[in-house]
């Protein structure tokens, strides 16, 4: 019971990090801002969510069940390799397409104009 | 040799966790499958074979030890980023801006964990990597102020023990 | 010779859309899928007889490469023959001619992250999703998965070496010819079984009959000539998907890719 | 009382998914669709967990949910890798473009 209950907690935490990011993805002012809210809001939330389904399938602590949540974080360890690489992909082609970020007015952009490097 | 040996039975760890019958047909067929990938593919998950197998495994525990740390601070960043999105007016918080870190860090795989835990937490993303140059998006300057390089401490950490003193040759 | 092509497809679509008036209704209890002719009904026998006939748990499994074995042949056909036809257009006129790459890579751009971020996380996930194909090719019987399936994957598996280095580095491990090669083989694979239960004087893929080829029972012999046939279809799935990939981000050149 | 809760959470889930939608429809730029189709196939490998959960059958449809995120990563990365090296958009999508009277063309 005390397992069914951790485990609703860390799924209700992770929809909180998945409104988060869904959130920023609307409202975020340009590209490479909602890039944060995409690749990593929804690295967490996974996280969270499968995690706390694999607590759930631990209920009788047999073998089997072992195995099944060890499976549940597979797909966890499988997330958290591959969406920083995905975000980093993206966010590079999309610099590399010319796309122009917003840059604080206290800041300066230190790689410089995107379209400049137009080869 | 070696190598090829540990490719073959982490590959069978993975099998055997996924398939989940075990008669010997399945299993029979997992070693099949397993010596296949290893055979087409086993340069590709050890890329430097220069270390032994100890110190390899001290490396592996380590690693371990510092994935907890980034776990515990990826809760941080993303509490942050859903400050910035849920608390009303906070969006007056967004200063998004572009930095350059320069990291101390050789080997590629030690800049590949870098760069990887840098996406991972607080609101900041790795742009490129030229040389030992990160450019760095981050989406406010609270999360710009994060990079003070202590990750870059535990990751030297992880390769290089601090009873040795040299720093190590590369890692995987 | 275009308008008799037209005519050919326009009077063949006629005769296929004249046909779907006597179908029975959508979801149609009585349908002779469903409820069956008399007191034969060809899902009911599925449901009840699979496990007894052939040992397979999965019922689509069953159907998909024994009950109905002649259809999922020719739909392993149909991947084979756009993967060739995909080849045979773009391989024998590359636009531009066999020399230079189809997109100039400047190196300038490409700086240190393609290699060491991108380059090292699917090094490391390469051999995961390859023995994870193979995992799904194997467990046909059990879970839903079986040769389309893992083959999709296993493609998958090379044309992300090609995504994270260049095409080169991916046909140095699975090169034009060895595609080609295995994609024939995984349709000889499975047509040569149906074959074999041909010549020992039974029904084409009738697998029944090969208890003695595979040294068991004529019921375990279906389960095993299904595991067969499946791998026959990861086969030519896999060097198709690989195929195509490569010879679409070529431009038919297989130089550099994307 | 698990189940009903993995219903309620899969449906919002499911809600969760329209903001996506909206940035696919809307864009500005082709990556931000591409992103946004992105973020919708990591909810869906999530979204598969919760229905194995509801119907009994984890094992089942945790296969389902590592093949949908290996083939949505290797989908996200070809498309990087396709704006990155073609740039068919190039500056089309980007403000810049929108400010400038004289669209950017690559040689």
């Amino acid at each position: 019971m005390i397992l069914d209950l951790v485990s609703m907690l860390l799924i209700a935490a992770g929809l909180l990090f998945f409104v988060g990011a869904a959130v920023g993805l609307v409202r975020f002012p340009d590209f490479y801002t909602r890039m944060h809210a995409a690749g990593k809001g929804d690295t967490l939330s996974s996280l969270l969510v499968i995690s706390g389904f694999a607590l759930h399938e631990f209920k009788d602590f047999e073998g089997m069940d072992f195995i099944l949540a060890l499976k549940l974080l597979a797909i966890c360890v499988f997330i958290m390799m591959t969406s920083p690489t995905s975000t980093h992909a993206l966010i590079d082609a999309g610099y590399e397409d010319g796309i122009e970020p917003v840059i604080a007015p206290d800041a300066e952009n230190v790689l410089g104009d995107p379209t400049s490097r137009q080869p | 040799m070696m190598y090829r040996a540990v490719t073959f039975s982490l590959l069978l760890a993975i099998w055997l966790v996924f398939s989940g019958i075990y008669d010997a047909f399945h299993i029979g067929l997992g070693i099949l499958s397993c010596l296949f990938v290893t055979w087409i593919s086993s340069d590709l998950l050890f890329d430097d074979r220069s270390l032994g197998f100890r110190a390899r495994l001290g490396q592996a525990w380590r690693l371990g030890g510092y994935l907890a740390w980034l776990g515990w601070q990826l809760v941080l960043s993303n509490l942050h980023l859903l400050k910035l999105t849920l608390k009303p007016g906070a969006m007056a918080e967004v200063e998004p801006r572009i930095t350059l870190y320069r990291t101390a860090l050789k080997s590629d795989f030690e800049k590949f964990l870098l760069a990887n835990s840098i996406t991972l937490t607080p609101g900041t993303i790795t742009i490129k990597i030229l040389g030992d140059d990160f450019y760095i998006h981050s989406i406010s300057k609270f999360a710009a102020d994060g990079l003070d390089g202590q990750m870059e401490r535990r990751i030297a950490a992880i390769f290089a023990p601090a009873g040795s003193g040299s720093p190590s040759p590369s890692a995987d | 010779m275009k308008w008799i092509g037209l005519i050919a497809v326009v009077l063949t679509g006629a005769l296929l859309l004249s046909a779907v008036g006597d179908f029975p209704d959508f979801g149609d209890p009585k349908s002779p899928a469903n409820g069956g002719v008399g007191d034969f009904s060809v899902s009911q026998y599925y449901i009840t007889h699979t496990e007894q006939d052939t040992k397979v748990p999965n019922v689509v499994t069953a159907v998909l490469a024994d009950y109905r074995g002649y259809d999922t042949m020719f739909e392993t056909t149909v991947i084979f023959i756009a993967g060739i036809g995909i080849i045979a257009i773009l391989r024998s006129h590359p636009p531009g001619g066999r020399r230079g790459p189809a997109h100039p890579i400047d190196a300038t751009v490409d700086g240190d992250h393609q290699r060491i971020i991108i380059g090292i996380t699917c090094r490391i996930m390469i051999p995961i999703i390859q023995i994870f194909a193979l995992y799904v090719v194997a467990h046909g019987h059990h879970s839903p998965g079986g040769g389309f399936q893992g083959g999709v994957m296993l493609g998958a598996s090379f044309i992300l070496i090609g995504l994270s280095r260049d095409l080169q580095a991916a046909l140095a491990r699975f090169s034009e010819r060895r595609f080609i090669v295995l994609a024939c083989l995984g349709v000889a694979i499975y047509a040569g079984f149906g074959l074999l239960c041909l010549l020992l004087e039974r029904n084409f893929l009738d697998y029944g009959v090969l208890d003695g080829f595979f040294h068991t029972d004529p019921v375990m012999a279906r389960s095993h000539g299904i595991f067969a046939v499946e791998v026959g279809v990861a086969f030519t799935v896999t060097a198709i998907m690989f195929a195509i990939y490569a010879n679409l981000s070529s431009k038919g050149r297989l130089d550099e890719g994307l | 009382m698990f189940e009903t809760f993995s219903i309620i959470a899969g449906a919002i889930l499911l809600l969760l998914m329209l903001p996506a939608f909206y940035r696919v429809v809307v864009g500005p730029t082709a990556i931000d669709r591409i992103v946004a189709v992105n973020v919708i196939g990591t909810k869906t490998a999530v979204l598969l967990v919760f229905i194995g959960v509801i119907f009994g059958r984890v094992e089942m449809f945790v296969d389902f949910a590592l093949a949908y995120g290996m083939l949505n990563f290797i989908g996200s990365l070809a498309a990087a890798r396709y704006l990155h090296r073609v740039r068919p958009f190039y500056g089309k999508g980007g403000q810049l473009a929108e400010a400038e009277a004289t669209p950017t063309e690559r040689p």
